[in-house]
């Protein structure tokens, strides 16, 4: 039953080892759009401060929407996924599985990077801890709900720009709870409420969003 | 006549409101209207070649 | 091998407003192969996609023994191979841990030996160990063939085998094809290439 | 598609859908037409001008009608793709179809004249209020469906991606909404909300009414012209359109 | 000499008119990364105002450096690219017109919604008037950059996140430049400065990139 | 057609870190066909691609007439066409678009009736005027076909060209590639399929 499985998470590791670099570039463009905003709106600390629950929040998601395309798209090309419709196990499952190690290999690092970007944006301590609990659950969700828009741009044209715009308004939900945990805390009150909505929402996420991937996957391939 | 559109005042704004709703209205239903004939027109093409194509 | 029928009932497809085929039927014993042949564009890798159940026909059904092809005991895939136009092969790992990988997705444990076994009679025997990409045309489609060929599945379902490949390989596997009729393993292939196979071959001329 | 499925609706058969609907459009067109005369004609002329907003308050005569319809399309939108994905209904999945571009332009109208009316009563055009905010998403969720459709040569494959496209997007709506409702009563900012008109008098709400029933009478006849085209391209092959095409002259 | 050009021209120009999506897609983005920042950071309209310059400009960055990928990766992956090495025409020259087409296709619209999102976020008549000056001048400036990027990373996997990293810094002095301007008439300032050096870096850059980015190319295709 | 000779000399390529040929030399004269021929990865897409001037050798330099052929009066491709693996078709435009504007992009100005005659002749009528994305693999090698016959280039470098091909369509280009030699045109061409050519037909062996 699991064999499979475990079968495909390693082949997926194994090739985002072979090539660090396209993990390193999501991190990198994080990094990158976070710091163009002091160029684009000016240097002064408070002022950015204030901002950096939404900066941060943008950029990571940002970030995750465009490596997304990349999460069936390779596999569709080369005719893997064609193969992997043949395979005797549930195609959510397979689905789910790719999810997992999409997120080990780009939603991990930009929660472990995130404390870095929020020390130059002048958050305080105990503001980077929500933060980085905000972007734990918070990340899961983003490449669970844009795995959905990744399979329905598979072989499209312009693929990348056409994904934004399906997910990026199912992203609201997340952003504004992520990004209102740390304001919370920013403002004196407790980040508690936020985070229990978006562990619930991960969960949900968990169990409906591989399902409507697959879905997807089977209709483009069809 | 001059006070009714002049709407106390508010001209831009309601009259902005009401002409662009009725301007897209009627801009989606010539739309429709000229999507309609180009199909037809291109439907009895294709039949006119079918029956060519038979006869010869 | 296999102890089924592999028969297909009334199947017809569109592709845009185009009607492809109608009313196909056949009925596939063990042993048998089928050849489709027909000129570019007449649909044959829409058949063969139909026949492997990546994609539904407009009309009509596949069956594999009594059961509808999408619904086979263990999936799909546990009774056909698909070999499609392209390779199904990850460019970054080797040709050997893509044959192992694809192996342990199907659910199997290969053996190490066999793969290279395989990799060597398919005159691959010194490039096992480099990434994929670094392969040539004809050399990726030998691998996505020593894939297909360690998967011990009663039906396989070939677009194009011989495309891209050179002569001495295309008589490898023209024997491979033979051993897997003698084995009592059912075949449905494409090509335009003129290949003598013996066993019992029946032809099916579609356009 | 292989089983043609469910055939109790008389009309989910092409032939006899294009012709049913034929015939009940003329019937909504002159509906539209004469509610919309009363309607303007009592919203713009009859009713008085409000006491606190004076003319501008008339932008509401079209402004409710829109958002209302733009959410209740893009709720009727989602069923009708998801019976044309589960049952392979053909006729749901071009009413799915049909109905999103006028879903889109009602959603766009009521942005537009919800601008237009905060200029006057707020003093911008734009706050980035709940209502405002998810409306605007709403708008997004529309065109996202529409670009899909139109990326995707293959009709089926179009019809159906889309479809979980829409079904994920209606399972979104009310998430969306509490999500955005509850981020902007967190934060302090922007105080002002869409106020209520301050108890109706009776005149204005019978003709808000009527509109109402305009935009749906409306939507209804456009729908349906649409659906009919939709249908005459996607069979444009089959015997039954070359015989209407005889008898039709348009 | 010219009909080649005019013919890649006519040809990209009809391509785009075919997909009209594709177009239209990019200004979606834009749009919607627009909206998503006051989601995330607060609906303060104040706020709002002060950030606007450097959201838009940002969110045009993004949304221009996206669309880039496909510059040349269509013609990439069908072989068209290496025929047009082929043509008889100075490579530079052929770059150049691609990137005139791709700039009517994607930079133009730009411009021409961004007061619609200006009023969004409260910037005041004669302020939208010096941003969209702005961004005209400004996004031929990050067409013609990024294309070089957008050579530079045909045919790599993972192209859209690795173009983002290596262009990105290239970005950011039309974008200080950019959203300078309008902060200046913000500000009570005048924009005469700023928007006389954007002219100028479009000249230069309009001078320079196409033999960089024909260079690039070449290299590429070896 | 042609008035100066191709050659090449001393070429030599490497991929990764293997030599894949060293020291290669030839002259092809107006109205002769080189063939290059050998197994799988013995580098001849990488040969071709050198010898159209796509790529440069690690060492040696190919010549048209005494230019060297990166080098040409007019650009290199005024007086070769190159056909690669890849079929170089925008998907969204129509077959007779794809070929008008690729005239157009080389300076000439084709001619319509030209474009359909041609498209015709190797089998497309009724196809003209369909947007690529909609052909099969092999009627889309055959738009590329037709898009390369009708530039009149006295050199073609073909990278099989034959393959996606049906029968009747491989007779058409056998025929169309003896009339360029008749018409003292050069070809050098790679094929995995034995497609016997009138004319003066060399032979060159890789690997
Ligand atoms: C772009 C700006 C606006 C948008 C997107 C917008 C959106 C909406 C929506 C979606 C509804 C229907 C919601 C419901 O019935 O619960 C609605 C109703 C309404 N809007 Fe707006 N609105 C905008 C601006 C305004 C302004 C400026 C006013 C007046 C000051 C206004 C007054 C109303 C009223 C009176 C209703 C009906 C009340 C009700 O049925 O609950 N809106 N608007
Ligand atoms: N998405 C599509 N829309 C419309 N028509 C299509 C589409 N895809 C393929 N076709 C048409 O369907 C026909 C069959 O295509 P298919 O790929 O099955 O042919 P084939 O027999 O495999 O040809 P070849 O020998 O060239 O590989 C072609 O004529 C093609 O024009
Ligand atoms: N980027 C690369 N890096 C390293 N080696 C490469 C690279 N590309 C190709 N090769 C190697 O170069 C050799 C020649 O490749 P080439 O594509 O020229 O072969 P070919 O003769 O055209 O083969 P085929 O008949 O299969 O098309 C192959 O053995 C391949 O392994
Ligand atoms: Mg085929
Ligand atoms: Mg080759």
């Amino acid at each position: 039953m699991f064999r499979p499985l475990l079968a495909l998470l390693r082949r997926d590791l194994t090739l985002a080892l072979r090539r660090p670099q396209d993990a390193l570039t999501v991190v990198g463009f994080f990094v990158v759009v976070v710091a163009l905003f002091p160029l684009g709106i000016g240097p002064d600390p408070e002022f950015l401060r204030s901002l950096a629950p939404g900066v941060l929040w943008v950029a990571a998601l940002l970030a995750v929407m465009l490596s997304l395309e990349r999460l069936f798209s390779d596999d569709y090309r080369d005719g893997t996924l064609e193969q992997m419709l043949l395979v005797p196990e549930p195609l959510g499952l397979l689905v789910l599985t790719k999810i997992f190690a999409h997120w080990l290999i780009t939603g991990l690092p930009l929660v472990l990077i995130s404390p870095l970007l929020a020390v130059q944006l002048n958050l305080r301590p105990e503001e980077i801890l929500i933060l980085m609990a905000a972007l734990l659950l918070g990340t899961p969700i983003l490449s669970l709900i844009g795995a959905i828009g990744a399979a329905l741009t598979l072989g499209l044209r312009g693929g990348g720009v056409l994904i934004a715009l399906l997910i990026l308004p199912l992203y609201a939900p997340p952003l504004i709870l992520g990004a209102g945990a740390v304001d919370a805390v920013m403002h004196g009150a407790s980040a508690q409420a936020h985070l229990s909505l978006l562990g619930a929402m991960m969960v949900f996420a968990l169990f409906a969003t591989p399902w409507a991937t697959a879905a997807a996957v089977r209709i483009m391939l069809d | 006549m001059m006070e009714f559109l002049a709407m106390g005042g508010y001209a831009p704004y309601v009259w902005g409101s009401y002409l662009v709703m009725a301007g897209l209205l009627v801009v989606e239903m010539l739309q429709l209207r000229f999507r309609r004939r180009s199909l037809m027109d291109w439907i009895r093409r294709m039949a006119r070649l079918r029956v060519q194509e038979e006869n010869q | 091998m296999a102890d089924r029928e592999f028969r297909a009932v009334a199947l017809a497809a569109e592709r845009g407003d185009r009607r492809l085929f109608d009313d196909i039927d056949f009925t596939l014993s063990p042993g048998q192969l089928l050849q489709v042949s027909g000129r570019n564009g007449c649909g044959k890798t829409s058949l063969l996609r139909i026949l492997s159940g990546l994609s539904r026909p407009v009309a009509g059904q596949v069956y594999w023994g009594d059961e509808p092809i999408q619904s086979v005991d263990g999936g799909t895939g546990s009774c056909l191979g698909y070999l499609g136009h392209q390779n199904a092969l990850k460019e970054d790992l080797t040709a050997e841990e893509n044959i192992l990988i694809a192996g342990g997705l199907g659910g199997g444990r290969p053996d190490r030996e066999d793969v290279l076994a395989m990799l060597a009679s398919l005159g691959l025997a010194g490039y096992e160990d480099l990434p994929v990409r670094y392969l040539s045309q004809g050399q990726k489609r030998r691998v996505a063939l020593a894939r297909l060929l360690l998967q011990p599945r009663p039906l396989l379902i070939l677009d194009e085998p011989y495309a891209a490949l050179d002569v001495q390989v295309i008589e490898v596997l023209r024997s491979a094809i033979e051993a897997h009729l003698a084995r009592k393993g059912m075949i449905v292939i494409t090509t335009h290439q003129a290949v003598d196979i013996d066993g019992d071959c029946h032809n099916l001329r579609l356009g | 598609m292989s089983e043609r499925g469910i055939q109790w609706f008389r009309f989910t058969a092409p032939a006899n859908f294009y012709d049913l609907a034929g015939r009940l459009i003329p019937w909504f067109a002159a509906l539209t037409i004469a509610l919309f005369g009363v309607g303007l004609y009592m919203g713009l002329v009859v009713a008085p001008s409000d006491y606190q907003q004076g003319d501008s308050y008339r932008i509401i005569y079209i402004h409710v009608p829109t958002a209302w319809m733009g959410m209740f399309l893009y709720v009727l939108m989602a069923i009708y793709a998801a019976i044309g994905l589960i049952w392979r209904i053909k006729i749901a999945e071009i009413m799915a179809k049909s109905i999103a571009p006028t879903g889109a332009l009602f959603t766009f109208l009521a942005l537009w004249t919800g601008a237009l009316w905060g200029r006057p009563t707020w003093g911008v055009f734009w706050v980035w209020d709940a209502r405002l905010t998810s409306m605007l998403l709403l708008l997004f969720l529309y065109l996202g469906y529409m670009a899909l459709h139109a990326a995707i040569d293959d009709r089926q494959r179009a019809s159906n991606a889309s479809a979980v496209l829409a079904m994920v997007g209606v399972v979104n709506v009310p998430i969306i909404y509490f999500s955005v409702h509850w981020w902007n009563t967190l934060h302090q900012g922007a105080s002002i909300t869409v106020t209520e008109a301050p108890t109706m008098a009776m005149i204005m709400f019978v003709t808000l009414m009527i509109m109402v029933l305009a935009t749906w009478v409306y939507s209804i006849a456009v729908v349906l012209a649409r659906a009919r085209v939709e249908l005459l391209e996607r069979e444009r092959t089959a015997r039954w359109v070359q015989e209407r095409l005889e008898g039709e002259r348009r």
